[in-house]
């Protein structure tokens, strides 16, 4: 045999559960075998295949930073017989991974930029890891600010995480959920996401934005963007195509000629400008 | 080499079959420990895709068994259940699959001697059939198509 | 290598065939049996039909079989064991009287499956699999090779191929050390080659478009998408005889702790292919799906992958049950005959 | 023919319809189906006996749907399929126009859907000699011989669903192999998945079939699929005594007849 | 992840001699998912029980399999345990290892092999439970009484005076049923209309009921404790509140050759009247089809002579919605005649009658008040014959039947007659006596060895008339068949009780099943014969199969009992497990294609159409929803749905799947 089977997963065992919202966890894995964690490398932005035998795989990102080391972590809503499979792990059991796989967002080119991250419902786990990545990173970059939204009250994930943001001086943290959504105790904002965007005074100059959030709120973020100045070029997204394979061969995440599991998950709006409406 | 023993399953339904065969076991009646009971509400409930799943499981035979006619809980589940039987069991004839296979029965709640019966009969006639190996080799996982 | 000519004359061809049987390769031709013409495995020569135009399904399979064990696994609470698929069982295999559309084939399928990072699956297959090819002596009214830059006579992909000339001799042009390595089997049934022509051995099949043409006019909004495909019923028909369609599922069969992951094909003509756990779907309707399969072949393939994904086999368009004729519509789209 | 196309380009024309789902010349020497949405190219309908499709197929379909109403040149399957799928309330029958000819000669005037009935009626199916010897061919296989039989057949299938996609009454839009909690049908296509998708197949269409033969003739890889369908219907009228014309717009395994026959229940 | 709990229980020796509990726990434990796995003696137990408890709460448990007797023994009590824990009582399944293994095994590694298998079944189908919470359906505290017979009445008084609403709708234009013609009742012979007419009277008066007479059912929609009920209120052609029932009009009335139905036709009514004397409500109906003014549009003498101008020509139909929490169905029951027994001359000789005739000739408020007498002649017959299971138990006839209450009334015609012409003889034709009952077989013995009557045991083949006598030809049975011939005055046939007419449509209006007779059916046999298939409706008295006035009226009692229980809760709880139709995201929705194909395999009629709608209202998608009041949970629906639409909680189909492959061990 001349190299490793590409389809075959490394097994990660996992270390915690966390029930983030209704039908929402998240996993922290380790790999068992040494060899695999120490070469396992990835950044901000990229994915994996998460697969339960018997039921099949999944994807979703990678949610924790690549900053931090020795683990990953995935966040992920049940959904489908994976998913569901999934969720009925717990601690201590066996998932399989593959990745990582896709591009990533290019946080170096950052540098010395002003970030600006919209996040909705269970689109918040692509962005958290690009978070982390930056805040771990905190000094190379200027104005961090998170603006995240959810149906419910009870829809908002990692809230512990969206606490601690929001007691950082260094983070301007906007949580807002849909109306109706809130609690007697909700002190956020109340509206949907770019609604509230449109409320803030956005700086685009020297500033960055990441948008990840189900179709219909990205649709109405980027003009909000656009008309707040931001460079079509600055807008970045992930998308979220049915996936497969994960490396360009099951063929069915085409957007155009742009492969989703290889040219992204993560363009930016100048990008998706150009590519048909097919995602 | 160990003396084949047939795995059977019966799909049987809670208000008759299942009842009869609780009352063979308050009768003491000893019968055949080949067959696994699955309890369903009702014959009605009886999807056909279970029997030919359970065949792909392994089973080398099958007991569906309900209300006798007319006695049914819920007026027509047998009823109906009847008629989807007699065409998948025409079907699966055509397709060669062995109908010997598959028992259909009524017992009723007052029947505990006639389950015991059919167990016992099944279990001989599927022990005379074999274990059903044209329909086992087929849904095992290891069989490669190497060209389709 | 260099390639090299021989002649296989006519009463050789039976000991030919038999004797690549009998050295425990698998000989898979063409084989004619209630009016279907199909690859099937060999044992004698006598089953095999050389006569014909079109197989329904192509050679795709013996290298992208429609189902492929990934591997197999077994788990319990603490422990998953992966059991890797021993690739070395895979067999030797012969591919006897392809014709040349179907040998072309694999170097689009190895196009797809090396970009970037390799399938093995594929690529054992791929170099344990020989195609001794057989040029076309008719073709029918669905064939379009020559518009597709290849034609009947093309050694592309073939590790040996054979062309019938006068008195039903076969030209034999050994191409690859592939090739070679079978020649040397059966070394003394071979001849010197005659000097032939062989384009005057081969149909003549006139170029109905042009693939740059095409490529040019391809466009993702403003062709009569829909027009083309109402027709279409959204089955998988094309993909599934198609020799260069690629896609495919991964699926789980078993239980969670026992069973195997396999990968098994796909078509870009089922709804359920792209279709979200969301209940999004990408491609919802089927004009968008047509497009994507003519858009990927004609144009997203040569753009990423530098290969066109088709061979101008036609058996799409023979084995659609509504008669959607893929050469009709790429004449339409690049604008009518050349 | 005229008459039809004059009744088809009237209806285009007037705006009365957005597409008329015909047959035209394929390129082959077949007929295939056609959506003309502009009447000047009406001339392009052909009716004839190699018309074999079943255009109620088309009458479900969401992309159909979507041009706007439709006016549909039928064969007597394509109404059988029109009958059932009004009967299964997938649309009303108003809200199609059908376009062709009697035996007579005339031109249909439907003005209701047991007129339709009525008309089939009148044309009760015949089976083609054909598939009566392979059907009653098989059934006198032994039954070993029926397993090696079908499963030479179902070796072929390579699950394209062509079968699904041309049979007027297969309209589910998350066909039952499709789904995955459970997992009903195998999706592998290996002697085991084929087996349990045929006979899933044969089962759900069993006392729905129209007997088009239209899964038969889709089928790339020639598995005598309507020999399933034909065996079933044979079955069920057998013992049920089921008429065709109660079969149009009844469901035979929803319902029951508490004397229904069978020699097999212990 | 599922935590699931497992509890083997040895009962004593009854499982665990024979199954290896140790092993069977041992072997449980390793299953994927289970964290707790013990056997105890009686898990029934006390102790047992706590055992269960405490581990859920320490073990956190998810699911909890019970390995034990049969479910239909102890499931509900392992289900309550477990709900004291905390734990939903559906997350808990028992495993039968007693009746289906220890109890019919012998002790051997089989049997604990099987115990393995079964435990490890009900283990993955726990895994998909779910948990399950009754079904709350809100109770409309009114029944609506159908039929004012003694049935009818009986169950409309005692739900009046249990305190709820009561409606009760009866079809003639006076409440009071065939018991209201008779003249007197067996065993005891007391006046019919004497112990019926005050009841009648009660139930006019009750402050609960409301009487809609002359009136039918239109339409039935809706479920136990929310039927919606139309009701057909047919035109009397009056105004009841201004009518205050003082007869002149009918004593005007010139149309007076109308055939009195309450009298079996034996006497003439006008076209506007009241059925009797004692008729409730006792106010008139014109019968239209035979007053002169409908027929030829002119006469009204009847409005010109109402003092209270209460006639009302121009009066429609009325159809009046009412709302009812449940329903019964006392539709009573009628009796063959004529053209039925052309061989006993019925209908062609005026001194053959039936049964019912015989009441009215022997009613003091009968067409001849009380006096035998000849139809033909009107002479005091001396000599009667009395013809028992005439139609009945005879399949020539299309009645396989006994109608139960012939031989009982026979005889107590024979002893009326008795009395009523003491030097008369009564013959009587039986086939057999059945005289089960109350003091029933007494009362027959007394009219043979007391009144004298002439029991002959055999059945009569023909009757002819000669000389003004009819001449009964038959057999004794018991005298080696040696025929019969009796020169009879009058013949009484004691015929065939059959369903009422037009039962057959209520029924389905209802959908209410009803056997080949016509008979409502009840749900079960033996264990509930007062309800029917249909949860919320009840049967009382002849409709049900032909009863006499006592069971009639226990009956009654008990579907009362019933209707006062179902409304002594302001919801009613049901049992979750019962089919459910999913919901899917955009753009389908739901994967129901909406072909309802189900609805006719449904034996409760409880799939129902749902439309999707969007924002906008626009219907996006018409798909089937289960009513959760009147489902069952049969799952009928489930197997036939093509795209697995439907699914019955409980027995999803992914529990099922997970019990195969676990029962076959393929784990």
């Amino acid at each position: 045999m001349r190299n490793d089977n590409i389809y075959k997963p490394c097994l990660m065992r996992i270390e915690k559960v966390t029930d983030e919202a209704p039908d929402v966890k998240t996993f922290r894995l380790k790999f068992i075998d040494d060899v695999q964690a120490r070469n396992f490398d990835f950044k901000a932005g990229q994915f994996g295949e998460y697969s339960v035998m018997g039921e099949g795989e999944s994807t979703f990102c990678i949610a924790s930073p690549p900053t931090r080391k020795g683990y990953i972590e995935c966040t992920f809503r049940k959904t489908g017989r994976v998913t569901s499979a999934l969720a009925n792990k717990e601690e201590g059991e066996i998932i399989g991974f593959r990745g990582p796989y896709g591009n990533r967002f290019p946080i170096e080119e950052w540098k010395g930029k002003n970030l600006l991250f919209v996040a909705g419902g269970i689109a918040l786990p692509p962005m958290r890891c690009v978070i982390w990545n930056c805040l771990d990173l905190r000094e190379d970059y200027k104005d961090i600010t998170i603006v995240y939204g959810a149906k419910t009250v009870d829809d908002l994930i990692y809230k512990n995480e969206l606490e601690e943001w929001n007691e950082r001086p260094d983070v301007t943290l906007v949580t807002t959920v849909d109306p109706g959504g809130e609690t007697p105790a909700w002190k956020g904002q109340i509206g949907f996401v770019p609604t509230i965007l449109e409320k803030m005074e956005l700086k685009a100059e020297n500033t960055i934005a990441v948008v990840c959030g189900p179709p219909i709120m990205i649709k109405f973020t980027f003009p909000v963007l656009v008309k707040a100045e931001f460079k079509e070029a600055d807008i970045f997204t992930t998308l979220e195509n049915r996936m497969k394979c994960g490396f360009g061969k099951c063929g069915r995440c085409n957007v155009g000629s742009v492969y989703v599991c290889k040219d992204g998950p993560v363009f930016t709006y100048a990008q998706l400008k150009k590519l048909p409406a097919e995602y | 080499m160990d003396e084949f023993e047939p795995k059977i399953v019966a799909f049987v339904c809670n208000w008759c079959t299942y009842a009869g065969a609780d009352l063979t076991g308050t009768s003491r009646i000893k019968y055949a420990p080949n067959v696994r009971i699955i309890r369903f509400p009702c014959t009605g409930r009886i999807d056909f895709m279970f029997i030919l799943k359970a065949f792909a499981r392994g089973a080398d035979g099958i007991i569906v068994s309900g209300c006798h006619p007319n006695d049914c809980h819920y007026t027509s589940g047998n009823f109906h259940a009847r008629r989807r039987w007699i065409v998948f069991r025409s079907l699966l004839d055509f397709l060669g699959i062995d109908v010997r296979r598959i028992t259909f029965s009524w017992v009723s709640a007052a029947e505990g001697a006639k389950w015991a019966d059919l167990v016992n009969q099944t279990t001989a006639e599927i022990r005379k059939l074999g274990p059903y190996t044209s329909y086992h080799k087929i849904s095992k996982p290891e069989e490669e198509v190497i060209y389709g | 290598m260099t390639p090299q000519n021989k002649l296989l004359k006519k009463e050789c061809l039976p000991t030919f065939v038999e004797t690549l049987v009998k050295g425990g390769k698998l000989l898979y031709a063409p084989t004619k049996e209630n009016e279907r013409i199909e690859f099937k495995l060999i044992e004698n020569f006598s089953e095999i039909y050389l006569d014909y135009i079109q197989t329904t399904k192509s050679i795709k399979s013996i290298v992208f079989p429609p189902i492929e064990k990934l591997f197999e696994y077994v788990a319990d609470k603490e422990h998953v064991e992966i059991k890797d698929v021993n690739l070395n069982t895979i067999p030797e295999t012969i591919v006897f009287g392809a014709h040349p559309c179907d040998a072309a084939s694999f170097k689009v399928l190895n196009a797809v499956f090396t970009w970037d990072c390799n399938d093995e699956f594929f690529l054992t297959r791929k170099d344990k699999t020989t195609v001794i090819g057989l040029s076309c002596k008719n073709h029918d009214d669905y064939c379009f090779c020559t518009s597709v830059d290849l034609n009947p006579g093309s050694t592309e992909g073939s590790d040996i191929l054979l062309t019938r000339i006068e008195n039903d001799n076969y030209l034999a042009e050994i191409m690859t050390e592939k090739g070679e390595a079978v020649y040397k089997l059966v070394k003394n049934l071979f001849e010197p080659a005659p000097q032939v022509d062989k384009n005057a051995f081969v149909t003549q099949l006139p170029k109905l478009f042009d693939l740059n043409d095409l490529r040019g006019k391809l466009s993702f909004e403003g062709l009569s998408w829909m027009q083309q495909s109402l027709r279409c019923l959204s089955c998988g028909t094309c993909a599934y005889v198609c020799p260069t369609c690629s896609c495919f599922d991964i699926q789980d069969i078993g239980n969670q702790t026992k069973g195997k992951r396999v990968r098994i094909w796909d078509t870009c003509a089922l709804p359920q292919f792209t279709l979200h756990t969301s209940g999004h779907n990408p491609r919802h309707f089927q004009n968008e799906r047509w497009r994507q399969r003519i858009m990927h072949k004609f144009s997203y393939e040569p753009e990423r992958l530098h290969v066109y994904g088709c061979v101008g086999c036609g058996r799409c368009s023979r084995a659609c049950p509504v008669n959607i004729n893929i050469l009709e519509n790429l004449i339409e789209i690049s604008g009518g005959n050349k | 023919m005229d008459r039809v196309k004059q009744k088809a380009r009237d209806l285009l024309d007037s705006n009365k319809v957005q597409v008329v789902i015909g047959y035209e010349e394929g390129t082959d020497g077949t007929a295939r189906p056609v959506f003309i949405m502009d009447s000047k190219n009406i001339d392009k309908l052909i009716f004839n006996d190699r018309c074999y499709h079943n255009l109620a197929v088309y009458l479900t379909k969401v992309e159909v749907e979507k041009i706007g109403r439709v006016a549909v040149e039928a064969s007597l399957n394509t109404l059988k399929g029109i009958v059932k799928l009004a009967s299964e309330g997938q649309f009303v029958f108003e809200d199609i126009d059908i376009l062709g000819v009697n035996r007579n000669g005339e031109l249909y005037e439907f003005a209701s859907l047991d007129e339709v009935i009525d008309y089939i009626d009148q044309h009760p199916v015949e089976y083609s000699p054909e598939e009566i010897s392979l059907l009653r061919k098989i059934e006198s296989m032994t039954r070993e011989e029926r397993w090696e039989y079908w499963q030479e057949e179902f070796s072929r299938c390579i699950r394209c669903y062509a079968c699904r996609a041309a049979c007027p009454n297969c309209y589910c839009d998350a066909c039952i192999v499709d789904i995955n909690q459970p997992q009903w049908i195998s999706p592998t296509p290996d002697a085991l998945g084929n087996l349990e998708w045929h006979i899933i197949r044969a089962m759900h269409l069993a006392g729905r079939c129209v007997n088009c033969g239209a899964c038969a003739k889709a089928c790339p890889v020639d598995i005598p699929l309507n020999i399933l369908n034909l065996k079933l219907a044979e079955e069920i009228s057998k013992n049920f005594g089921i008429s065709e014309e109660f079969l149009l717009t009844n469901y035979p395994l929803a319902i029951y007849d508490p004397n229904d026959k069978e020699n097999f229940i212990k | 992840m599922a935590r699931i709990g497992v509890f083997i229980c040895h009962c004593g020796e009854n499982i665990g001699e024979t199954v290896d509990c140790t092993k069977l726990a041992e072997v449980t434990s390793r299953f994927p998912g289970v964290v707790k796995s013990v056997d105890y003696k009686y898990m029934c137990s006390e102790p047992g029980q706590t055992l269960i408890k405490e581990a859920i709460k320490e073990n956190r448990l998810t699911g909890v399999v019970v390995a034990a007797c049969s479910p239909r023994m102890h499931e509900s009590t392992f289900r309550k345990t477990c709900s004291e824990a905390g734990l939903n009582p559906f997350l808990c399944e028992i495993a039968n290892l007693r009746e289906h293994c220890s109890w019919v095994h012998e002790k051997s590694e089989e049997a604990t092999n099987k115990a393995i298998d079964i435990v490890r079944a009900l283990v993955e189908k726990v895994k998909l439970n779910e948990p399950l919470y009754p079904i709350k359906v809100p109770v409309t505290k009114t029944a609506l009484v159908i039929g004012g017979g003694v049935a009818g009445i009986q169950a409309a008084l005692d739900i009046a005076n249990g305190g709820h609403k009561v409606i009760l709708v009866e079809k003639n234009p006076s409440i009071g049923g065939h018991m209201s013609q008779l003249s007197e009742t067996f065993p005891t012979l007391d006046c019919s209309q004497c112990i019926l007419t005050p009841r009648m009277v009660e139930l006019a008066q009750h402050p609960n009921i409301t009487l809609y007479s002359y009136a039918e059912l239109e339409s039935l929609d809706g479920f136990i404790g929310n039927f919606k009920v139309k009701i057909r209120k047919k035109a009397k052609s009056i105004d009841e509140n201004l009518c205050t029932g003082c007869g002149l009009c009918t004593t005007k009335c010139p149309v007076k050759k109308i055939p009195n139905e309450f009298d079996e036709n034996l006497s003439y009514r006008k076209a506007i009247y009241v059925p009797f004397p004692q008729a409730v409500p006792n106010k008139p109906v014109i019968d239209r089809e035979n007053c002169t003014y409908y027929l030829k549009g002119k006469c009204k003498i009847c409005e010109r002579f109402c003092p209270t101008q209460a006639i009302r020509f121009d009066q429609q139909d009325e159809i009046i919605e009412v709302e009812a929490g449940a329903i019964v169905l006392a539709t009573g029951f009628d009796i063959k005649r004529a053209d039925f027994f052309p061989e006993y001359g019925f209908g062609k000789y005026k001194d053959v009658i039936d049964g019912l005739q015989f009441e009215r000739i022997a009613s003091a408020s009968g067409p001849t008040l009380g006096e035998i007498r000849r139809l033909s002649d009107g002479k005091i017959p001396k000599k009667v014959v009395f013809i028992a299971c005439a139609g009945s138990r005879d399949p020539a006839k299309g009645i396989e039947y006994c109608s139960k209450i012939c031989c009982m009334y026979t005889a107590k015609h024979a002893i009326l007659y008795k009395h009523k012409i003491h030097d008369g003889q009564a013959y009587v034709f039986y086939m057999d006596i059945r005289a089960g009952g109350k003091n029933y077989d007494e009362f027959t013995r007394r009219a043979i060895e007391e009144e004298g009557a002439k029991y002959i045991r055999g059945r009569v083949s023909r009757i002819y008339e000669r000389d003004g006598k009819l001449i009964v030809v038959g057999a004794d049975t018991l005298m080696n068949a040696r025929p019969v011939v009796i020169e009879a005055d009058m013949v009484v046939l004691a015929t065939a009780g059959v369903a009422s007419p037009g039962s057959e449509e209520l029924a389905q209006k209802l959908h209410v099943a009803y056997d080949q007779y016509k008979f409502f059916t009840e749900a079960h046999p033996k264990l509930r014969p007062v309800e029917t298939n249909t949860a919320g409706i009840f049967l009382a008295g002849a409709c049900q199969s032909i009863k006499d006035i006592p069971e009639s009226v226990s009956q009654a009692s008990g579907a009362a009992a019933k209707v006062c229980g179902l409304f002594s809760q302001n919801e009613l709880t049901r049992d979750p497990l019962i089919a459910v139709v999913n919901r899917t995201a955009p753009p389908l929705y739901s994967t129901c294609v909406g072909c309802f194909l189900c609805q006719s395999v449904c034996p409760y009629q409880a799939i129902e159409k749902e439309e999707i709608k969007a924002k906008d209202g626009s219907v996006i998608k018409i798909i089937a929803k289960i009513n959760p009041g009147l489902c069952q949970g049969c799952g009928s629906c489930v197997a036939l749905c093509r795209t697995k639409s439907i699914d019955l909680l409980g027995y999803t189909n992914r529990q099922i799947y997970a019990e195969v492959d676990a029962i076959l061990n393929t784990l």
